[in-house]
């Protein structure tokens, strides 16, 4: 049962005279065969948390559990957890037979015969059958990460756990290899925590994400969640690219206030805002929509500052026609939409593809509405 | 423990206890096989003794003196080892034992020369037994060179008379008028030696070797050094030894040098270079009448690994038997003064004879008989610091006075 | 840093496109001054080594006769100073090759043991830094410093009592000193053979050991599985490098053995005092000699010099 | 070896032990667990490799050192065994008053800084000369390098017979170009140099070695980018490229010094003996003289203990310098 | 004056016997002040080509000329030319001030203070005046690269090369970067060399396009051109991310005939195409639009293989109803339309996006329609 929980984990390092708290009181509950993609920018503390997991670090305080069991003190080579290295780790003088088998000669007491047909299963599994005899030198990037991923799935654990396993791959390769992940975890249905600092493949892959950010938890949920209900302000301008537009607002009455444009609001929303009156207001750049030459309430009359072209679409750099030069924003039209550098377009902002977040503590108090 | 028996005679593993062990230096040239025949006559007079005689090269006796103080110094040592009586005797205060009943019951007393019985003994005791006798105030010339620069070796009487040869030499010749070895100071410091026993007499050398030197003597030595060092000597005189500069008289290069009679070894062994007609000898000039003494002699280290046979091998040294077959060898004379000399060439014959009649036989100073090992150490540092060219005479008189002074 | 020889290359092959650049870009000035010094440099390495090889080989005339650079010709050609020169290094060279492979493989085995027991265990660095220290200090340690206790030390061991059965074998006592040449030559070489084995292991991935760990191995099955396998490199590396620098030490043999005349003398020993004897200074003899005693280190410098230069950059 | 591997084996169920104790941690106190906890979790199950060595190294090597000091504080020497209830500095001041360890020390300071600075510079010459993109490369590197696996008693023989005076190749040189004939071996205020020279022969590969990881680690873009920038070859080297060879210069130099500091094998196969050239006098030959010529053992070790001090000097900053760069 | 003209340039690189054509018969013009970026993958010559240009490469035939000069011959140091170098090449023994100094001190007479007034208003334009004491260690990437553009302008250059200069960039920082270049640029107006291998940049910063393809070069255009009007299928696969996706098809009459669809033209389609019968056609993932239930000429019915939500669109990846397993093309559809793995829809290709390549020279035959 490979439930794996973690309640309150905490680590500190010592720097030098003080400490960093790299993970700080993480809650995530894992549900057997889930798979769990953590993300958050670089330093968050994604690859100790798996690390704690693994038992590679020791935990300052909390406790993970696994299928109910503490494993704080179990040493790793006595935690029934498979673990994927960026760099894949593959012992470079084995063969990838014996990388494969190495796990099972070491903490299994079979037999050299069922040793063997298990790592030819597994092979077989990932396409590598007749690999078997090449030295990791040998191997293609794509192919070192299927061994790598052969190494850990030849040892039935309870938990895998992958650190940015597809980093080192390129564009095309890492695209492949990330829809081969998702159908192989399906397939082995396993509890699978997966780290990676790319949003892309966190909004892709995982059943669940969990965002981290200096070593705090953000948001668990599902990706589209995350994307259309963020639980914060760093959670909606993590996720997605470009990123959300956010304009710091004062409510005052119905409407807010921000530096150079008001927006009125509707009742519904003001309800979500409830007493709160320092807030930010943040849109997609995709729910930007060009308004021609109509006009309403929630239209504003912009500057084109810079037009990036990106055939299917464009990113354009836009600026509230009141506001100071360099000041912009993001929004993403259709590649054949043709706007260019120092044109005023007028465009909407509607209401119900905003996300209202508390100016002070970032969390979110109303987000778009979605229409399923 | 750096090589060697076990300490206590009694776990080496050829039933070492009664292996009698000498370490000697005699590793080349004259010296070993003065020690072969050394080694056949002991054993056609004790041929039931189990033996070993280990040569130590190397840097003169360094090495062996280094040897032997480790082996000492780490309670395992030899059956007996060459060294040098005298003052020499005292750094190894406290391990050496007593022959005194070897001298007694071969009556060494009576036979060996008197400065012989007085300097091998130490606390009272005997502490070893006499082999032969090298003399060290000896200069030795290339009879054509001299003869060329139209000198007569044998008018020299005074250092200054030296001087004023060597002069001549200069102008004369194209030789180097004194050839040098100075890549040790000791033949520096053995020069200093003859020049002052020379120059100065007897006296006041004798009174510097026992701690109460006159300046003015020492000084007026080094004067004289500086000016023989400083503009006679061959070019290349610090960076060659003995064996070289001897050289030079073999072949013609130079006119004098000053050596103990070991130096005469050489001359026997080179091809057509025969005593008096292409070499000769002369006492060093002003030290007529003396015979500047040495001793090569065995000592008895306490804590015997092989006491009776070790008694054996002290009785065979100072026999006649041993002295003979070995300094006809070595080019030394025996100490014993009831030797035959008939076996021994021209030149020992004569120095024997200038030995049994000299006047007065002052002890060495480089050589152990004159003063104790430190003191000699002193002394080569102050040639070394002070008196190698430039020749600070005024440093090195301080040098020496302070050295010897006690 | 090539860029100078491309730009001048460059100049030539644009004259005449259809050259080969490599032989034509040697004739321009800068290239030329530039081999002359290169040249110059290693005529400035080879000679003193040239004049000893053709010194060794020449009779008494020929050294002092002819100029110690130019080979001997007939009549000053002889092979008696190598006859000589052997039959006196002879058993030094045995003597040398007993204490100095035991001492290369023990030095560099344990060297892996502590490296890879600092390096690649979890410890905290806090208490590494220092053991590493003294570590990286022993390198660094003139040996007079130890000297005389070194040879209070081996005074007191009773060696000759625990040998006992090997001179019962009919073996010379002296070779009491091999062994403690051995046990030394390990302490003293064990600093740079640690130091050597850690810049190794630290570049060694570290995600690969915690794979192995992950995969169930204990901290002496990495080494032995893991760790071991992949050092051969770095083994060859600082065998050679020690092995030079034990064969070649003078220091230790000259306290601990003393003398070229015992039975046990290491070559060094012997060679330094071979022709300076009483004889006099037999350059020939000594050359031959010099060349015998670095023959071995010669000819592993010349079959792995890369890896003794890897050794010595460290 | 074999016992060795035994106690390995012990401790690693120690450790193996050490597991189930860890289990039952929450019950009892366990020495190993809690060793791990101060130290690290491996420190107990990773002291069998390391701790033998460091050990020995520890009682060879610190413990050796210590002893001397103390054997430096007594009045040590001939035969016996030191008393070590009767400690002073004795030894320290007549050093201070040996015109012949003053002498040694200068000597061995000349060396030290002389033979390290003309080593640097002819290493770094050379090591540019092979960076220069040369053919034949690694022939012209592997010779520059050769004389650094000879034994100082090798070299020594060979330089002996360089410097010779009637016949060396360095005479028969200058004479041929019209000058005297020079003592390099006897002249005394000519041997340290001599001597240096000849060091200098040996060790400017290793120099060379330390330099070409230097040059070659530096990027190429730096060259370009100087060019780029309009400097001329000796500019780019002289303002970009050696200034970034600091740290190459610094570990170089430690390990030069260390070398000049061992020079003892050298002067003593010089001359086949304990006493070196006049004039040539070093910390190293003058120790092992006093020690093994002269017993004086006491004195022997206060020299020793000089001549630690001077390494301590030179290395202690370095591993300084080592640390701070996080490299220990 | 700035022009620039590469001129039948060609680098031929000794390898072991043979030869390696890194660059092979390029041609290009630029304009005083223009920016130009070359583009392609990995080892296809571009880096080779700027260093030709910089002088740090001999060339092996064609001519380089700057403002109508050949400058084959002369060396790096006496081109009036700064480079900015991926790695930046910081001199890391300087302070900034020193590194902005040193080409000037190097390459020209002036004093002392002029040069310190030059690096002083230069750092000023960077916004590195406050760095100016500095080592390059102590400086985050973003600021290193400043420096290193820095010392590129301070020195006032006829031309400025960059290789790949923010590619050691983290992707905020780089997209900031962008910007900023693209405005220093414009106000510097020096003719500007830029390599990269990253179409987006590409498209975003250029003047034009240089696209090489294996040391040829491919087109050189304005970056829209380039995305619609791509003079071969190198260019069409090339630029655009998700890729064109492309389908070998046999012209039959009016229809095109591929391996499991048909397609049939209208006649100024089948104008372009002339006699032609060997042919790929080429559909931008944005232009494929969901039919829903309508059935037309050129809609197909698809099956969903996988999903990948983006958040603002979906990746789709369709296959033809009868195509086998895992042939799947590649759709983009808007972030809130549900499709899920699995589903049958029908899909829309409009014939005025499609784009027709020569199937042997992959040369462009017909190119979509640009509605303006
Ligand atoms: N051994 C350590 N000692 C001290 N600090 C550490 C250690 N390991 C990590 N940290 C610090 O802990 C924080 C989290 O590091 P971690 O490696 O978990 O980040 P990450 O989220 O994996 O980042 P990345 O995406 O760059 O891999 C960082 O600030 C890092 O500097
Ligand atoms: N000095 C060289 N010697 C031999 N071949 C070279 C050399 N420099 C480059 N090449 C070859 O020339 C071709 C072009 O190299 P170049 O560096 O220009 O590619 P690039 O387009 O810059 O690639 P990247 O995007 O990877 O930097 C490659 O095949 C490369 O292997
Ligand atoms: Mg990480
Ligand atoms: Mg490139």
């Amino acid at each position: 049962m490979g439930t794996l929980e973690l309640d309150g984990v905490t680590k500190v390092f010592p720097d030098g005279d003080g400490e960093i708290v790299a993970v700080d009181g993480v809650d995530i509950e894992m549900r057997d065969g889930e798979f769990l993609v953590v993300v958050g920018p670089s330093g968050c503390g994604k690859s100790t948390t798996l690390r704690m997991v693994a038992g590679l670090e020791t935990i300052s305080s909390g406790e993970i559990r696994l299928a109910g069991q503490r494993i704080n003190d179990v040493k790793p080579q006595h935690r029934d957890i498979a673990m994927v290295f960026q760099s894949y780790a593959l012992y470079p003088h084995m063969t990838v037979e014996g990388n494969m088998a190495f796990g099972l000669e070491e903490s299994t007491d079979l037999s050299d015969g069922e040793i063997e047909t298990r790592v030819a299963d597994a092979a077989e599994t990932m396409g590598i059958a007749e690999l078997l005899d090449r030295k990791p030198a040998d191997l293609s990037g794509g192919q070192r990460q299927r061994v790598a991923l052969g190494r850990a799935i030849v040892r039935d654990p309870e938990v895998f756990l992958m650190d940015e396993p597809l980093s080192n791959l390129d564009a095309k390769l890492r695209s492949e290899m990330r829809t081969e992940l998702q159908r192989l975890q399906d397939e082995l249905d396993v509890t699978t925590m997966y780290v990676t600092h790319d949003q892309t493949e966190a909004m892709t892959m995982g059943d669940r994400i969990a965002i981290l950010n200096a070593g705090e938890l953000q948001q668990v949920a599902t990706p589209l969640e995350c994307y259309h209900e963020p639980a914060n302000r760093f959670v909606a301008g993590f996720i997605g690219d470009p990123s959300m537009n956010f304009f710091p607002v004062e409510r005052d009455g119905e409407t807010l206030v921000g530096d150079v444009f008001d927006y009125s609001l509707s009742a519904s929303t003001l309800d979500d805002v409830g007493d709160v009156t320092d807030l930010t207001l943040g849109i997609r750049p995709e729910d930007i929509a060009l308004a021609g030459d109509s006009t309403g309430d929630h239209t504003f009359s912009t500057v084109v500052e810079v037009v990036e072209p990106m055939g299917d679409e464009n990113t354009v750099y836009l600026r509230f026609a009141d506001a100071p030069e360099g000041e912009t924003f993001i929004a993403t039209v259709g590649g054949l939409q043709q706007v260019s550098a120092g044109d005023e377009i007028t465009v909407e902002i509607p209401e119900e593809t905003v996300h209202l977040f508390d100016g002070t503590s970032g969390e979110a108090v109303h987000n778009r509405e979605i229409d399923e | 423990s750096g090589g060697g028996d076990g300490s206590d005679g009694s776990d080496g593993g050829d039933g070492g206890g009664n292996t009698l062990e000498v370490l000697h230096a005699w590793t080349g040239g004259d010296g070993a096989r003065a020690a072969e025949a050394l080694v056949s006559a002991f054993d056609e007079e004790y041929p039931d003794v189990d033996h070993e005689f280990n040569p130590i090269g190397g840097g003169g006796n360094q090495n062996l003196d280094a040897v032997v103080a480790n082996r000492l110094q780490n309670s395992d040592p030899p059956s007996s080892f060459a060294n040098w009586p005298g003052p020499n005797l005292q750094r190894y205060e406290g391990v050496l034992g007593e022959v005194g009943d070897v001298w007694e019951s071969e009556g060494f007393e009576d036979v060996m020369v008197e400065e012989a019985v007085d300097l091998h003994q130490y606390d009272g005791a005997y502490r070893g037994v006499p082999l032969g006798s090298h003399r060290l105030n000896c200069l030795f010339y290339n009879t054509s060179v001299v003869e060329e620069a139209g000198v007569d070796p044998d008018s020299l009487t005074s250092v200054s008379a030296l001087i004023d040869a060597l002069e001549t030499v200069q102008s004369e010749t194209d030789a180097i008028p004194m050839t040098h070895g100075a890549s040790g100071t000791w033949t520096t410091t053995q020069l200093f030696a003859s020049t002052m026993l020379g120059q100065e007499g007897y006296d006041a050398y004798m009174s510097f070797i026992d701690g109460s030197p006159d300046e003015a003597a020492v000084r007026a030595t080094f004067e004289s050094l500086a000016e023989i060092l400083g503009n006679y000597i061959n070019d290349d005189a610090s960076s060659i030894g003995l064996t070289e500069s001897n050289q030079n008289i073999i072949e013609g290069n130079a006119a004098f040098i000053h050596q103990g009679n070991w130096a005469a070894g050489a001359y026997r062994n080179a091809e057509d270079f025969a005593y008096d007609e292409d070499w000769g000898f002369k006492t060093y000039p002003g030290s007529e009448g003396m015979y500047m003494l040495h001793f090569d002699s065995f000592l008895y280290p306490s804590d015997n690994p092989s006491p009776d046979a070790t008694e054996q091998f002290m009785a065979f040294v100072g026999s006649e038997a041993a002295q003979v077959a070995f300094n006809q060898y070595k080019g030394s004379i025996p100490t014993r003064t009831d030797v035959d000399m008939s076996q021994f060439g021209p030149y020992l014959q004569e120095t024997q004879e200038d030995f049994a009649s000299a006047d007065e036989r002052p002890p060495n100073l480089q050589h152990g008989l004159g003063v104790p090992s430190e003191t000699m150490t002193t002394l080569n540092d102050v040639i070394s610091s002070e008196f190698s060219g430039p020749y600070n005479v005024d440093a090195a008189t301080e040098g020496f006075v302070d050295a010897v002074s006690n | 840093m090539s860029n100078d020889a491309r730009t001048d290359g460059g100049t030539v092959t644009e004259a005449d496109p259809g050259a080969s650049a490599g032989l034509l870009a040697g004739i321009d000035g800068y290239r030329v001054l530039l081999y002359l010094g290169l040249l110059g440099m290693l005529t400035f390495f080879l000679i003193p080594i040239e004049s000893g090889l053709v010194t060794s080989f020449k009779n008494p005339s020929g050294v002092s006769g002819s100029l110690p650079f130019a080979p001997p010709t007939g009549g000053t050609f002889t092979f008696e100073k190598w006859r000589a020169a052997f039959d006196a290094l002879g058993r030094g060279l045995i003597n040398s090759a007993l204490y100095a492979i035991p001492a290369t493989v023990i030095s560099a085995l344990l060297g892996s043991f502590a490296a890879y027991g600092i390096t690649q265990s979890d410890w905290k660095q806090k208490y590494k830094a220092p053991v590493l220290a003294l570590f990286v200090a022993g390198i660094f340690i003139p040996y007079q410093a130890v000297l005389v206790p070194l040879s209070q030390f081996w005074s007191m061991v009773p060696l000759q009592e625990w040998l006992g059965f090997l001179w019962a074998l009919g073996i010379n006592n002296d070779y009491a000193g091999v062994v403690e040449l051995v046990v030394t030559h390990v302490a003293y070489g064990l600093p740079i053979c640690t130091v050597l084995f850690r810049s190794y292991y630290k570049n060694m991935s570290e995600e690969m050991i915690e794979a192995a760990r992950l995969d169930g191995a204990s901290i002496r099955r990495i080494y032995r599985r893991i760790v071991l396998p992949l050092s051969g490199p770095m083994f060859a590396v600082v065998l050679i490098y020690q092995f030079t620098q034990i064969w070649n030490d003078l220091l230790f043999t000259l306290v601990l053995v003393q003398t070229e005349s015992s039975a046990a003398a290491p070559i060094v020993l012997i060679l330094a005092g071979l022709g300076t004897s009483l004889e006099g200074q037999d350059f020939a003899l000594r050359m031959a000699g010099a060349f015998i005693a670095a023959l071995p280190t010669l000819a592993v410098y010349i079959a792995f010099g890369e890896e003794f230069a890897e050794g010595v950059a460290t | 070896m074999t016992r060795n591997t035994d106690t390995g084996d012990d401790s690693g169920d120690a450790v193996a032990d050490g597991g189930v104790a860890e289990g039952g941690q929450r019950s009892g106190f366990s020495p190993i667990a809690a060793l791990n906890e101060r130290f690290g979790s491996d420190f107990v199950e990773s002291s069998q490799f390391w701790l033998p060595p460091f050990l020995l190294v520890g009682l060879f090597v610190y413990g050796a050192i210590i002893w001397n000091l103390l054997i430096s504080l007594t009045d040590f020497r001939g035969f016996g065994t030191p008393d070590y209830g009767d400690l002073d500095l004795q030894m320290y001041s007549r050093a201070l008053a040996d015109s012949g360890f003053i002498d040694a020390a200068i000597n061995t300071f000349i060396l030290l800084v002389g033979f390290t600075l003309v080593t640097l510079a002819l290493g770094l010459g050379l090591a540019i000369l092979i960076d220069r993109n040369i053919r034949f490369e690694n022939t012209f590197r592997t010779i520059y390098l050769l004389p650094m696996s000879l034994s100082f008693v090798v070299t020594a023989q060979f330089w002996a017979w360089m410097f010779n005076f009637n016949n060396g190749v360095i005479n028969i040189v200058i004479t041929s170009l019209g000058l005297g004939r020079v003592d390099w071996i006897g002249n005394p205020d000519i041997v340290l140099w001599a001597v240096m020279f000849a060091l200098m022969w040996q060790f400017a590969g290793y120099a060379m070695v330390v330099f070409l990881a230097g040059l070659r680690a530096i990027p190429n873009e730096h060259y370009e980018a100087a060019k780029v920038d309009g400097a001329s070859t000796v500019r780019m080297y002289w303002r970009v490229i050696i200034p970034q060879l600091k740290g190459s210069t610094i570990s170089a130099s430690v390990v030069l010094m260390v070398f000049a500091l061992k020079a003892f094998d050298f002067l003593y196969s010089l001359v086949g003996g304990y006493r070196p050239p006049n004039g040539a006098d070093i910390l190293a030959t003058k120790m092992v003289r006093e020690a093994y010529a002269n017993l004086n053992w006491a004195y022997a070790s206060a020299v020793a203990i000089t001549l630690f001090l001077m390494t301590l000097g030179i290395v202690g900053p370095y591993l300084y310098y080592q640390y701070n760069r996080g490299n220990l």
